[in-house]
């Protein structure tokens, strides 16, 4: 049955970012990973082609359109065999913060050039001394007159290096509570006091800038904040259905990509003088693999229209991030064992699957915090 | 049974770790990985201190050592750095049938090199298209006079490109049973006609270059070939079940060595007001990971232990290579996902035992070439 | 989201079988344990309550429903604690083959017997010396003027003893094609030449009859035969689809009651002064478990939507009965580990699903066959 | 290191396979089982031959044996029948405190009782509402005159109701910390004011009885008191750190046991033109499931040496018995698999094997239990 209904619209803008991903992303997937970075006139050229932003309104120059853009963006950008140009985490998770809590002032400062490639974001939770222990911030902002005085160390940051606007959680330090002295503050590329340490090497995701950011007496106008004072918890915790909904796209559209080009690695694969995919043993692994993949698939999709919907789905977005982003891993491995000899080499493209997935049961919460929060919501 | 550690082991043990403590210098192998350099410096020093072919005879520069010893020192070597520790495991890679077949002449002439940490060697077996049944290959050697002609390409050959010789499992007659047409033979890596192209980057054991030897009307004399005549079938069967004990050993010293580091790690660093390791998930982590771990180190000593003994066990071997390769994969995932972010990070290591211990898993017949073989041994003859 | 739509005749149905059977059927599921046996009287009390056979037509005594009441019936079924009255099995798999093969004077003869539950029906496959490959079927089925005689033997025959009417399925022997020498006879209790055998001690479903059936000489008239003459096979594979179909559901709502089950004993059951479900390493078993059944239940009821509209669902029906009967023994286990010492007595309730649902995993075709089916049906 | 069997070792395997073979009737099993009824002549048997109390003391009618042999035995037992197996095995169950700690009197009134086959033993520790950590019991011993009296109730009493006396771990001073507060007392089953409520039916082992012990005002002679007042946590630590290593020995027969028969069973069943044996993917869980009985039969040795050797792990003891319990069920369900529809029939056996194997891999510790004690002993102490 078909549960996400698409319209004529989502078909075409799929059309779009599949031409516009096979002509500007795909073929330079290779030489990114060289570089470890992504050319910053690669995010202005996909703003040029009108595809960043698919949430942001019209009025701010953006298509206005709804979550299943989204679905539909994560999809292509899962063919592009790469994930330094982080798209989606620009798109989806850090221009909302500013969509949802910015005033009209500062959205009409950015968006227009979040969307048009100008403006590339980033957002800066964790912290090196306490990692994603919210309740454990260190960096601290301070209001002097017209202006708000930042210290601190983040690290982790994708788009590290690439980003011209970050979103910055910092304490208020006179407030006892750990949760109501946070807020949020934009920080702009070449702030005084705002400096980017050395790119991270990993163990993938290599196109993409990892980096630890530093704000020494960084200072800002106050109406760089976001929201209301105190309100950045919340705001975080508000946005983490969507930004873990993605991460939970990211893993099952990750395992579909993988099972598909495994079978077709399968078939075309002659051992012996038989394809693997006659082998009795694969074949069962194939279908163990798929099947998970469909169940997944289909979880996903009625997640996804309940959160267009406006839905609490909290417990089930954060089961899902879980669960398939273990899934990610887990058929990556297998998939790498099933192709044999072949699979130790970085000329297979699964490869670069096997080093990127690893984050993926780390970031966005670890899927150990997935798993107190689902207990948490459903209320065991 | 005994299950504690005799004299020699013991002693193997202490020495092993003391070279990888001295010798074994973290950013020097990040700096190695990065750049698929071979950390010459250390294979030679592990060569001058017996390290490598421990269990050649003493004349060809060994310790008259059994796998056992080897196993022990490698898991340490492994441990402290799955990179580094594998290409020393790997420096005498396809020796043994030399050892065992090879004539006192071709002896002579090179284990002392390997041993002594001069020379790399390589076994070239597989080929493209081929699986572990090696039923037909399409490297033949044609007997010439007083020399054979060799044909064919050979592909995923560890060492290649950077080994002093290559023993080449070659057809050398098509007609005959598989137990009796395929030979073996030393190949120079200097011998006109030999090309070794590598294979690019790689997943994982950087340091060490893998390439597809290709060789074209390579000319050897007749006293290249190990052994008789027909006995390569046995020879690679022999060679496979010495290499996977000490994959398997490779294996078990990357578990230990991610387990290490995550354990470390989880003691030390804070969330949510106590030390990760005191949260009860992480306590279970921990237990199901040492769990794995000790019952790996068991069936690899206990394959190595029944090869010194010439009780040799095929489907043992295979046990330890499918069971400890699996593991070690599985603890150094496990071992990131406890370092959280800081485990994706090239500086904290895990991630290259994740990347090293995947490799070992595929290599040499991955888990269903391991579980085609052990069922085919247990299942055993069926009567119609 | 809603992937099930039930009208209020659904819902009253529901309302009717969960009364029905919290008083007539849960409170004897203890005692037909202890009897290895069902009495006959109870199903005849289910079917004169109007509960039997939920597909059959109004025309034939039944209600005309649809596959959703089949649903609802299993999910109400799986509160029961018991599954020695075999309701599915006559409901959903036997009386469909009359229902779809039998002529008009067949279905006038039976169906309205199976509605009211004076008829109890089997089917009657796998044999002895072959098991479930039915191309090695060795009973045969030879005319004789106006007659039909059977021979042979069949085993593992669920309501072996109960029944009052088996569909068997037997091979003339002058075909040599494997297959098309298959049809499907109607063969009434009491026919001479037809005998049971001693009821199988099993693991589980202890309640349930599983016997040998032997057919000697065993005549009935020609009329009795199903279908077409050799369509035997086919039929049986038309049928499949649905027949597995309610064993996947079987597996899912098994799993469901598992974990409500595992969650409530957590909750209430004290150690050391702190509830299990206060143990952080349970409550995120309890997590995993309750995803795997969430995504088990979206994608069931997505089989379950496309199987009603018709479509051919071949492929992730065995995909699902294969995951969901796995999930169902997985999940046994853990919660009889979970719950401890507790859990090793009869009394407590999830001992009887552990020694009941190995069977799962087996009929229906085991779940190896299963595979090969999706595979060959996914063209690999 | 060395992995074969020692002539003891192997004297004991063959002496033990005899008697099974001799004195294990399938048919029997199958009816006792059913009617719940205890093996009376098999056990009497065995404990006239020396196969029970195997490590006891010859003057206590022991053979003075280590438990690696009582391991072998076990193992060979329950790999013959899983419930006939564990009647034995667990027929001298709790009698090691005694044996450890008890005068010479209790010892030489009980012990020989025991390994004779004419008494029962058993051990009550467990209490409603407690979990392993004993830090305060509701069973209490007050000392009175010469005498104790001990009130409480303990359940999950393994051979309750049939012992001749029961180990019962009780609260002596409520004040104290754990490692002295608690003393272990012998109380015979005839005493009055003590009463086994049998559990009901059982999922498996359902030949051997439990019941819940109530304990009302009982008295015992101080004599009574095992060791020392205020020994009772560490005897009930040794307890435990024996009897997972002989439940992991179960555990390994039962999974041995329970491949066996579906072995046998794939090599001569046809299905679709061939024997079950020769489709790849009956290779691979053959495979699979002789690689999982490798390791935990290694496992279970290892923890059984060390204890032999004065060197008794529990961390290694804790990872036996969570690894092969949990294997034998696994072992148990494959094995079932393979059976397909015949696996569900009891006349098969596979169905016990893996009813009792999933008891056993509760009893006396759940999975969560052993993983706490692992993890706890692994990661030490923590710096804050």
């Amino acid at each position: 049955m078909e549960i996400l209904k698409y319209t004529e619209e989502h078909e075409k803008y799929r059309e779009k970012l599949r031409v516009f991903f096979e002509k500007e992303v795909t073929p330079y997937a290779d030489k990114w990973e060289e570089d470890h970075a992504v050319p910053k006139e690669v995010w202005r050229k996909v703003g040029q082609a009108g595809l960043l932003c698919p949430l942001v309104p019209e009025e701010y120059g953006g298509i206005g359109g709804d979550f299943s853009h989204v679905v539909v963006y994560m999809e292509e950008f899962a063919k592009t065999k790469q994930s330094g140009l982080m798209l989606t985490l620009h798109n989806d998770i850090v221009v909302p913060y500013i969509l949802a809590y910015g005033t009209e002032e500062v959205k009409k400062k950015y968006l227009p050039k979040c969307v048009s490639g100008e403006c590339i974001t980033a957002v800066a939770m964790t912290e090196p001394a306490v990692g994603s222990d919210l309740s454990g911030m260190e960096t601290t902002a301070v209001e002097d007159g017209d202006e708000i005085i930042i210290n601190g160390n983040k690290t982790f940051i994708s788009n590290g290096h690439v980003s011209d606007l970050v979103i910055v959680a910092a304490r208020n330090s006179e407030i006892d509570d750990p949760y109501s002295g946070i807020s949020l503050y934009l920080v702009e590329d070449g702030t005084p006091g705002f400096e980017r340490g050395e790119k991270f090497d990993k163990l993938g995701m290599r196109s993409q800038d990892t980096a630890e950011l530093f704000f020494n007496n960084c200072r800002i106008p106050k109406e760089n904040m976001l929201g209301t004072k105190g309100g950045g918890f919340i705001m975080l915790m508000e946005k983490l259905q969507q930004e873990r909904l993605c991460a939970a796209i990211g893993g099952v559209v990750g395992s579909e990509a993988i099972i598909k080009e495994l079978i077709e690695f399968c078939q075309k694969t002659i051992v012996d003088g038989k394809p693997l995919s006659k082998s009795q043993a694969i074949r069962f692994e194939l279908v163990e693999m798929a099947t998970e993949v469909k169940l997944g698939r289909t979880f996903m999709e009625t997640l996804i229209y309940d959160h267009i919907d406006g839905q609490n789905v909290v417990v089930e977005t954060s089961m899902l991030k879980s669960w398939g982003t273990d899934l990610l891993n887990d058929h990556v491995n297998r998939a790498l064992e099933i192709m044999g000899d072949y699979a130790t080499l970085e000329e297979s493209v699964l490869v670069r699957g096997f080093r990127d997935s690893r984050i993926t049961t780390i970031f966005a919460g670890t899927n150990e915090i997935m798993k107190q929060v689902a207990a948490q919501f459903m209320g065991i | 049974m005994d299950f504690g550690l005799t004299k020699s082991e013991k002693e193997m043990q202490k020495a092993a770790k003391a070279f990888a403590k001295g010798e074994f210098d973290k950013d020097m192998s990040l700096e190695l990985d990065k750049k698929k350099e071979f950390p010459t410096k250390v294979w030679e020093k592990a060569g001058e201190l017996g390290f490598i072919g421990m269990h050649f005879s003493e004349e060809c520069s060994g310790q008259d050592l059994g796998l056992m010893e080897s196993c022990i020192v490698i898991e340490e070597f492994c441990r402290k750095d799955s990179t580094l520790g594998s290409t020393l495991a790997f420096s005498s890679y396809g020796s043994e049938s030399i050892l065992k077949y090879g004539s006192d002449e071709l002896k002579k002439k090179f284990l002392p090199e390997v041993a002594e940490g001069r020379m790399l060697s390589s076994c070239a077996f597989k080929e493209n298209g081929k699986g572990y049944n090696f039923k037909s290959l399409s490297t033949t050697a044609v007997r010439d006079g007083d020399e054979w002609i060799i044909n064919g390409e050979k592909t995923y050959v560890l060492n290649g490109g950077s080994a002093g010789f290559y023993t080449v499992l070659c057809q050398t007659d098509s007609d005959a049973d598989i137990t009796k047409g395929l030979s073996m033979f030393l190949v120079e890596a200097d011998r006109e006609g030999l090309v070794a192209d590598d294979v690019g980057e790689k997943l994982g054991l950087r340091m060490i270059k893998t390439a597809t030897i290709k060789l074209n009307n390579v000319r050897v004399p007749a006293s290249n070939l190990i052994g008789n005549e027909g006995s390569g079938y046995k020879q690679i069967q022999e060679f496979f079940d010495i290499n996977r004990i000490i994959i398997s050993a490779q294996a078990v010293g990357m578990a230990q060595g991610a387990f290490d580091r995550a354990l470390d790690y989880v003691k030390q660093r804070e969330q949510f007001g106590k030390k990760i390791a005191q949260f009860q998930i992480t306590g279970h982590k921990i237990a199901n990971l040492s769990t794995t771990i000790t019952q790996i180190r068991l069936l690899t000593y206990n394959a190595a232990w029944n090869y010194d003994q010439g009780k040799n066990d095929s489907k043992l071997t295979a046990m330890a290579k499918l069971a400890s390769t699996k593991a070690a994969v599985d603890v150094a995932a496990e071992a990131i996902q406890l370092f959280g972010g800081y485990g994706f990070m090239t500086e904290y290591e895990v991630e290259r035992y994740y990347r090293d211990s995947k490799v070992i898993e595929i290599f040499e017949g991955n888990r269903g070439v391991q579980r085609d073989a052990i069922g085919k041994d247990v299942i055993g003859k069926i009567k119609k």
